[in-house]
């Protein structure tokens, strides 16, 4: 069933991206790494991770513009009220007792609330925040307070931290420490870095995946990446099934008519 | 325990059990059917494809209402020609393909059936039963006169089997039944979704992007037995029951009813891919309980009862 | 707080709420009636009423299905004459009353309305819906033609309005929809029953005795709410919602799609009488939230949206 | 939604009348005075008390023979199906210290699982077991087993106890001795009598009624009495709503048409 979710405060982000938070007890009660289906009356729904999970308080959404969609959800103002279906999809499965969390761009929505939900089970990840320049990095401020120096800030243009992509931070730091467990949300040709390199070191892999959402009940195929349905099998898929699908993960996903095409990003 | 055998024929087609994917669910993923058939499908079902690739409908597509799931999903697909390699490929695993397909024009049926039919499809069924998109494209199934045409168009064409899907948005199903049948159709699928929609009281808007959309779930399966049960009686040939089958319970009435086989769709949706393996491994049971040897053994029993 | 009015006005029939139970829902019984309307409902439907008595099918008459309830009662009714006392006591008590009934001809249907019109009844309801009875007497409302012409014979004889209660069984309720009104209807309701069935796997029968029944409650509701969205953009007299309405968000929905007013059945089964109250209040508070001053004001309102 | 039902074992109860025990879960959870729709495949559905109401254990029906539905139901053998919905209906409230229970004919169908409730209660009730003959006391040991001397035995003809009718009965013993609640099951005009007598003495009455059920969901109207449903504001009906349905009570129901007609027994 669809649901309305009042805006109750915006929060700019970045240049490119807000924080839409609202209150909504489904949300409220959702796992990290499960995402909502938002929808813009007139407009169109898509599919969004849930940036804030607060049991019995406050959800958010972390939006980048990238289209139309996004661009009208970026310039809502509170008291504006969107549709909502969900949460929906398996999260993240929390494991680990040094785990490294790499996030890239608006990866950063999911891995957030996984943080949390770390610490509230007294482990303090590791998490690579990265982004294209340093204006671009999400919910700083929130992680630094929650995980102080473990935040490891990285910029495409070094603006600001570690200079390169979160990929090649993450492996550094792999190089560097021990993990038992990396997390990774983002672009895809990043987290596919990421999970090769913490495959040749045998480290298990939980990454986040993106593919057309449509129906988000599993039934219409669309969201498809080898056998599994992103919108219900995933978003988040392990090590193993990442090898399964290694052959489509970062190479080929279903366009809105079901033809196979590249993946760029 | 006695030669308990759950495989069925279907107008030739021989299935290693009743049940297959209703046309549309998954069907658009190669990998995805082939995970199906692994699921104890006897047989998988494409999306329906049409003459060129089209993207449907935009979001939303999908909103469950009470007892079932809208869609409105607009026929997405790549193509009957895009998915050729895809039959190709299952077909090559050794799964039983049934291709479904739609057109916009008599033409385009009877070309796009040729063209499955040389992919080697292990049987067509023919969508002329959407009911989410333009008129010349979903319900030419509204029509007796259209049925027979398109039906006879795609046979004079086809080599594997054809199955011809109707729609329980119409008057008279049994007469539609019967015109597909004097088309030449080999077996009927009855039933595809119910013509329904969605209001948001909040937007006061239609909630599908397309207003109106398909009724699939339990909420659809009375009438969806009932309309197997009325094509059933009108028929001769076999009948692939369609529409709100969860469980094995469910499918074991459509047989009573008339179906020779049955397709699930929405029940993925709660009960995964394991629904066809639970639907086939209840039928086996229901079978041996009441002293049945095959699936053959109880299709439209329910019709001699009355 | 403004000034909110719940009252509506059906073709001319002015109503303290929107909400009327479903013909044929309790409406065999007076007292019954009036304890709906003490329940709050703003009318009283009748069953529907024959020239005859009947005593309707034999029993097993009614079954819970997935998401709703079939029936087959087959138009029990002590015939119009009959009742013509209850509706003149029900009338006499202040309570509004709409008269349902029906006919096996159109002379049937031109007596039965002359002897209710003459009841004093405060509308009628013509039932040219019922799926569970012989062709002649149930589905004349599946044709067009006999649509107008049901409803031109009616409206002959008729002082009070006359709503015609249409079925969802057709092809395109928006053409019968039309014939109605091309006829002289007053009114269209929308909808009576879906046909569909069920069978039990352990007798390997039907379980109705009438082997169909209708479906209602909320397995109808997306249905019922598309059939009042396509009847009220064919036609310009108002539009009686009907089907699966169970609370105010559902009822406020069939207003948005072009409903004036909405009938209730078998939301009583789990609700109870409160269930018209309920409605009302939950409408009361929907305006008020939306500064809308009257129910009228969200008529229509989601057709204007796209 | 219809069960199956299969007959454990039959017991025959009078020349006219069985008891036949199946298992069903819901019924097992049962109240006393709520009934289930009996289906014939191939025959009728019908209304029938549950005679037994063993949580966890065996349910039963007592069925006289009057037509053709309960012809076949008397003619049932172990093994035997048949469909069953509900139970459906408001049964007895349990109340009173003292109370009386006034069976007449069948209606010792719905009173015996009183009568076991209020034991289990530990209050041992009095019970006016009447028939029209000493052969058609049913369940007369099941009672004696459970109330000893607070069974009092009456039969039209004499044959066995008090007699006369339980009505008669009933008014004998209200003279002699004080209850507070009573209880009453059977012939229509027998029970008419017993809350006269009630009333007239200010005892609650509890007296289960019987129309013709068609839908049993309280939906077609068929069952009913005044403004109430026979198959949901009933089949028990107490003092305050009998008083309201006084005129019908004993005078007028509903035949399948709907048209009224006289109470003859
Ligand atoms: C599980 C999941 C979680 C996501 N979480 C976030 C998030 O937290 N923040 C965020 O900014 N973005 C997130 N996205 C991506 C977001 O859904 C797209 O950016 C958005 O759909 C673009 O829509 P648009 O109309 O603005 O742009 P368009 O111009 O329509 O499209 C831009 C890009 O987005 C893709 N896209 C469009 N519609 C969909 C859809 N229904 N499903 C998937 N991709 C689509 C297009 O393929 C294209 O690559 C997530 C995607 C998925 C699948
Ligand atoms: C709540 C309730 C509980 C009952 N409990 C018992 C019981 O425990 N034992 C028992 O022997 N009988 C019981 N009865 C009565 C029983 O339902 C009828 O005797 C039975 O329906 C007769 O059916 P038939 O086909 O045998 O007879 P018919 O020849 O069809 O009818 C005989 C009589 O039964 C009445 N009857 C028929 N069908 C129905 C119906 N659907 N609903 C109500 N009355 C009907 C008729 O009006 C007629 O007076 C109960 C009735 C009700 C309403
Ligand atoms: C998401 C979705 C997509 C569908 N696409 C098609 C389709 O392409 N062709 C078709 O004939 N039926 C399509 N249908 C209808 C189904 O094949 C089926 O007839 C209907 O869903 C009823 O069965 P179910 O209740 O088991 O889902 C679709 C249904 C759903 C839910
Ligand atoms: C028990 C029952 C009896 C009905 N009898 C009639 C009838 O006599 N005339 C009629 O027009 N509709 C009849 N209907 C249909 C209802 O009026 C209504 O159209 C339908 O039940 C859908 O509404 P609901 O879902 O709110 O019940 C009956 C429905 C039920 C459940
Ligand atoms: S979006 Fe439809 S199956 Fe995933
Ligand atoms: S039997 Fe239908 S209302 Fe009671």
């Amino acid at each position: 069933m669809m649901r309305t979710a009042v805006i109750t405060r915006v929060l700019r982000m970045a240049p490119d991206m807000v924080t839409l938070y609202f209150e909504d007890e489904e949300c409220s009660k959702a796992s990290p790494g499960q995402y909502a289906m938002i929808w813009i009356p007139g407009g169109e729904e898509i599919p969004m991770s849930l940036s804030t999970i607060n049991p019995g308080g406050e959800s958010s959404l972390t939006v980048r513009d990238v289209g139309e969609a996004t661009k009208t959800l970026c310039d809502m103002k509170e008291g504006d009220k969107v549709g909502i279906r969900g949460p929906f999809g398996i999260g993240y499965t929390i494991t680990g007792d040094s785990p490294l969390l790499v996030a890239g761009g608006t990866g950063v929505a999911s891995l957030a609330p996984l943080a949390e939900a770390f610490v509230e089970r007294g482990v303090k990840p590791t998490f690579i925040l990265g982004a294209k320049t340093e204006s671009d990095l999400a919910f700083r401020d929130r992680l630094e307070n929650l995980l102080g120096d473990s935040v490891v800030l990285a910029t495409d243009d070094g603006s600001c931290g570690f200079e390169g992509f979160s990929s090649q931070c993450a492996e550094k730091l792999m190089d560097e420490r021990s993990f038992d467990a990396v997390y990774t949300c983002g672009p895809e040709l990043m987290m596919v870095a990421v999970f090769d390199e913490a495959e040749s070191r045998g480290i298990p892999v939980q990454a986040s995946l993106e593919r057309y959402i449509k129906c988000a009940h599993g039934l219409c195929g669309s969201c498809a990446i080898g056998p599994y349905r992103v919108c219900m099998d995933g978003p988040v898929f392990d090590s193993e099934k990442l090898r399964e699908v290694r052959e489509d993960f970062g190479s080929r996903k279903m366009d809105p008519t079901g033809k196979i095409v590249g993946v760029d990003h | 325990m006695s030669q308990l055998s759950l495989s069925v024929d279907i107008a030739g087609l021989r299935l290693r059990n009743p049940t297959m994917n209703a046309a549309g669910v998954l069907g658009i993923s190669a990998p995805l059917l082939k995970r199906v058939y692994e699921g104890g499908a006897g047989a998988v079902v494409t999306k329906s494809l049409g003459p060129e690739p089209r993207s449907g409908h935009l979001n939303p597509t999908m909103v469950i209402v009470e007892g079932g799931v809208l869609n409105a999903m607009g026929l997405p697909n790549p193509g009957a020609e895009y998915f050729v390699s895809a039959i190709k490929a299952l077909r090559a695993e050794g799964i039983p393909v049934i291709a479904s397909f739609f057109g916009a024009s008599i033409d385009d049926f009877r070309d796009v059936a040729e063209l499955l039919s040389e992919a080697g499809a292990d049987a067509l069924e023919v969508n002329v039963s959407c009911p989410n998109v333009q008129e010349e494209l979903g319900m030419l199934g509204a029509d007796c006169l259209n049925t027979e045409k398109v039906t006879a168009a795609v046979k004079e064409v086809s080599k594997p089997p054809v199955f011809v899907k109707l729609s329980p948005n119409v008057t008279d199903i049994a007469e539609i039944a019967k015109a597909a049948e004097l088309g030449g159709a080999d077996a009927i699928t009855a039933v595809n979704t119910l013509k329904g929609m969605a209001i948001d009281a909040d937007f006061r808007r239609p909630i599908l992007t397309n207003v109106t959309g398909g009724l699939s779930g339990p909420a659809l399966k009375s009438v969806a037995l009932r309309c197997v049960w009325d094509v059933a009686k009108a028929v001769e040939v076999p009948v692939i029951g369609c529409g709100g089958i969860t469980n094995w319970r469910d499918a074991v009435e459509f047989m009573l009813a008339g179906a020779s086989a049955v397709e699930v769709g929405t029940a993925i949706r709660e009960r995964g891919f394991g629904v066809y393996e639970e639907i086939t491994t209840g039928i086996e049971g229901y079978l041996e309980a009441n002293g049945f040897g095959s699936v053959k053994g109880i299709v439209g029993l329910a019709q001699e009862a009355i």
